[in-house]
């Protein structure tokens, strides 16, 4: 456990952290970035909680249990979005000209249209939220493992 | 004795990689068929103006599946590792 | 059932994911819940696998293209590089998914009553999922890149299973000694996979060999995967941590990771026979395969024999045994060149060491299970400790008896069946590799019967008068395997005919393997 | 051949990082530093990806707002995203088993922690 500025500070940059984070995530399919890398700014705003608190009050509000259901629920949203494609071929990207993001962008330089992108921005959000889960999951299993605390099943 | 052998071992490699420098393409000017094609028709194919996006999550969905798949089961094999042994889950 | 079978490789690969994913959230529903369900979950794709198999032994190479419009469209419209991610599964492919398939069958059922009351049990049958699907997609894919993607998921998943056991510390060792293997291997293969794309820019295994021109990049390049895939197999310079790993892994999951370290081999000959095939100077290759194959059989089972850890020993023999495959093979390899030789003893040696994947997987399986049911009972694994366990474990004997006798070559079992094809073969390329392998199966035997009377002959020990035999679970895991063995053991001209022969086909079938794909591409 | 070598130097640092890194794992007996060592080799052969898919005066092959120009090659980036993802994942579980054979032995050194003999 830090000071009490450090802690201050930590808590009001989490939630830019976390805007930025999800920025990346579904802007994925029109700039640099994607689920992965959206991921990854959110679970470094995590560990910046667990640097700023102790881990086991990071335990408290956010549960290992939860993390790993919502693990699941991300690997197994992104495995079904490929799975939905198997009318033609698994994988398949399916949604490319209907309503769900199907728009087609003209060919060429243009300045992006988040409505495009068929299944990439959905698979995005699920490998973002699989991402956030798994590496909090880990990183706070770690430093609660290393003090000796238990872990949830 | 174990000194000796990775040491040649360690020449050997890296000599080997040397002369890979020397004899692959000179920087910058890559063959480029497959990804022409799919620089090309990633927009009309997958809607995404992100080339790198509609390869990671279209043409080599597979790869990031399985990409998917080796985070959750280190994720997995982290907390399987780190499980305590306190209490008996499942004892039925 | 036309598109089930058009589908089912991917749905082979992805069912064992799906399921590996929902586990821990059927978990929530109860144990017994999740043990259906995976048992249902694999029922299906075993169900898949065998479809699969019996449309390729008929209609020939399967190429499943994932997002593509069609599943078949290997190249897109109008272009002549393969563009997406495929599977091509040949005869090779399918034969490692029998053997896989059926080992997990086996391990699934054995480890249900073997992790009762146990913790993590639900991370435990995930990983054991995710394990089987990467193995299967090793076995299937016809993409560089997605091979290392599947080789690295075996990899982690056999290494946390193996370290599974994390209240004793040579388990959390075996299993860092596996992933750091693992680990090296793949990026040596990663590494490899790099310097191929860029020369001809194409990651698709039969593109590659298309366009193979076999410069000195692609000569590094072969060099690296094969480093890497003898350092996976546990080929015997880089064997190290073989023993260390199955000796520690749990009972339902040695027979897995040694499945998972033949399907390094599996990727071996592909790049050996069918990305490489018709460059390289087989005939040198060939040796090379071949000198590690008798290294390996001979420093395995000579450090075989003085092993008292019973598993230690049995991995030890797992070393041994996969020498003679990869005899069997570099034969094969050495004289592939040559028509007429190939003809008369080349193609029984490759039946042979084909074959003797399969025997070896079966009967090693058979015997890490009677280990583990051992140590299940009486909590050690030193032979010295045991004695006299024939009276209260019967089942377990009988099938310790069996795989005993498999491994050593004696008739009607299988080791003896690709043993003596391996023999026959053997003997007309080189005489002295044969009396080698020959004499490297007496030593087996023996290591074998002086354990079978240190530990199950005898009078009972008074510690273990009390012993009982393992539950139905693992007893009905074990018998899969023991029915297989014995079936094997007295058709063998059967299953050579009918899985062997069309392996051995396709390997030796270059053109074919990339015609798949390329189709009528120049 | 040698007016490529100037030229060639993102490829002549992924070998030599490669270099190090093999010095690392085959000297080391420390295992945190041979999973250093690791983590080395896989940045060696990222920085390979990466440094293959450049062409001369490339963009990034995003197309909103690109300016006129060449394309850099897209797939070696997704390799190497790949590439990085897994290697996260192996990196966790190796520090994790680091843990647990310290918390057994006390240890990290690889002479005193493998007390199996191989």
């Amino acid at each position: 456990m830090l000071s009490k500025i450090v802690r201050t500070v930590a808590n009001q940059l989490f939630l830019f952290i976390l805007i930025f984070g999800l920025y990346v995530i579904v802007h994925g399919h029109l700039t640099p970035g994607g689920g992965f890398q959206g991921g990854a700014v959110i679970v470094s705003g995590v560990v910046m909680l667990l640097v700023a608190f102790s881990s086991k009050d990071l335990q408290k509000s956010l549960r290992e249990r939860f993390l790993s259901i919502m693990e699941s629920t991300g690997a197994l949203i992104f495995a079904i979005l490929g799975f939905a494609g198997i009318g033609t071929v698994f994988f398949y990207n399916f949604l490319v000209g209907t309503s769900i993001f199907g728009r087609i962008p003209p060919t060429g330089p243009n300045p992006g249209d988040i409505w495009t992108g068929g299944v990439i921005p959905l698979m995005n959000l699920a490998v973002g939220l699989k991402v956030i889960a798994g590496l909090s999951a880990v990183v706070l299993a770690m430093a609660l493992f290393s003090i000796g605390e238990e872990i949830e099943e | 004795m174990r000194q000796v052998v990775g040491l040649i071992l360690l020449l050997v490699l890296v000599a080997f990689l040397v002369w890979g420098v020397l004899v692959i393409h000179p920087f910058g000017y890559p063959p480029s068929d497959m990804d022409d094609y799919i620089i090309e028709n990633a927009q009309e194919e997958t809607g995404s103006n992100n080339v790198v996006a509609s390869v990671v999550f279209d043409y080599r969905g597979l790869d990031t599946l399985g990409e998917a798949t080796i985070l959750f089961t280190a994720v997995t094999g982290v907390l399987l590792l780190l499980r305590t042994r306190k209490r008996r889950e499942e004892s039925s | 059932m036309d598109s089930l079978i058009t589908h089912s490789p991917a749905l082979i690969v992805a069912l064992p994911l799906l399921a590996a994913f929902a586990i821990p959230l059927i978990n929530r529903a109860g144990p017994r819940v999740r043990d259906i369900f995976n048992l249902v979950i694999f029922g299906f794709v075993a169900f898949f696998v065998a479809i699969l198999a019996v449309d390729v032994y008929s209609v020939g190479i399967h190429v499943y293209t994932f997002g593509a419009t069609a599943a078949e469209l290997a190249l897109p419209g109008g272009y002549t590089v393969p563009v997406r991610i495929m599977f091509e599964v040949d005869g090779m492919s399918i034969f490692m998914g029998i053997i896989i398939t059926t080992v997990t069958l086996a391990s699934l059922i054995y480890s249900l009553q073997f992790l009762k009351g146990r913790t993590g049990q639900a991370r435990f049958y995930s990983l054991m999922m995710l394990l089987y699907a990467g193995m299967m997609g090793l076995a299937f894919t016809g993409d560089m890149f997605n091979l290392f993607v599947f080789l690295e998921i075996a990899s982690i998943a056999g290494a946390g299973l193996a370290a599974y056991r994390t209240n004793m510390a040579d388990a959390v060792e075996g299993g860092f000694k596996y992933i750091v293997i693992s680990a090296v291997s793949a990026l040596l293969v990663l590494f490899a996979i790099g310097i191929l794309y860029a020369q001809y820019n194409v990651l698709s295994i039969a593109a590659l060999a298309n366009y193979m021109q076999y410069t000195t990049l692609d000569m590094m390049a072969l060099g690296l995967l094969g480093g890497a895939f003898v350092m996976k197999l546990a080929g015997v310079p880089l064997h190290m941590w073989a023993p260390d790993t199955y000796t520690v892994a749990p009972a339902g999951t040695t027979p897995m990771i040694l499945a998972a370290s033949y399907t390094a081999m599996y990727a071996l000959y592909r790049m050996t026979f069918s990305l490489y095939g018709g460059h390289i100077d087989t005939t040198a290759i060939g040796w090379i395969v071949i000198i590690i194959g008798v290294l390996s059989m001979f420093i395995g089972v000579m450090m075989a024999v003085h092993q008292t850890d019973i598993k230690r020993m049995m991995a030890y023999h797992a070393i041994s045994q996969g020498g003679y495959m990869l005899l069997g093979l570099g034969v094969g390899l050495a004289v592939i060149a040559d028509p007429v030789a190939l003809a008369n003893y080349g193609r029984d040696a490759m039946n042979g060491g084909i074959f003797h994947i399969i025997n070896h997987v079966f009967y090693k399986a058979l015997l890490f299970m009677t280990a583990e049911a051992i140590f299940f009972r009486i909590g050690t694994r030193d032979t010295n400790k045991m004695g006299g366990l024939a009276r209260n474990m019967k089942w377990t004997t009988a099938f310790y008896i069996i795989g005993a006798l498999a491994i050593s070559g004696i008739p009607p079992l299988n080791g003896f069946a690709s043993k003596l094809l391996i023999y026959e073969s053997v003997l007309r390329f080189n005489p002295v590799l044969s009396v080698i392998a020959m004499f490297v199966s007496l030593v087996t035997l023996a290591s074998f019967a002086k354990v079978f009377y240190s530990a199950f002959t005898g009078p009972p020990m008074p510690a273990y008068k009390e012993v009982r035999e393992v539950p139905k679970s693992m007893i009905i895991g074990m018998s899969i395997l023991a029915v297989l063995i014995i079936f094997f053991g007295i058709f063998p001209g059967l299953i050579v005919d009918t899985i062997v022969a069309p392996a051995t086909d396709a390997l030796i079938n270059q053109a074919s393997y990339i015609n798949a794909v390329m189709g009528a591409v120049p | 051949m040698m007016e490529h070598i100037p030229l060639n130097f993102p490829f002549l640092a992924a070998a030599l990082l490669a270099g190090v890194a093999f010095y690392i794992i085959i000297f080391k007996r420390n295992l945190i530093k041979l999973i250093m060592g690791i983590a080395l080799l896989a940045s060696a052969v990222n920085l390979f990806l990466v440094a293959l898919g450049y062409r001369a005066g490339g963009n990034a092959p995003i197309y909103t707002d690109v300016p006129p120009g060449p394309m850099v090659l897209p797939v070696p980036q997704a390799l190497t995203l790949t590439s990085i993802v897994i290697n996260v994942a192996v990196l966790a579980l190796m520090l994790t088993m680091v843990v647990h054979i310290y918390r057994h032995t006390g240890d990290i050194d690889s002479k005193k922690s493998r007390r199996l003999k191989g």
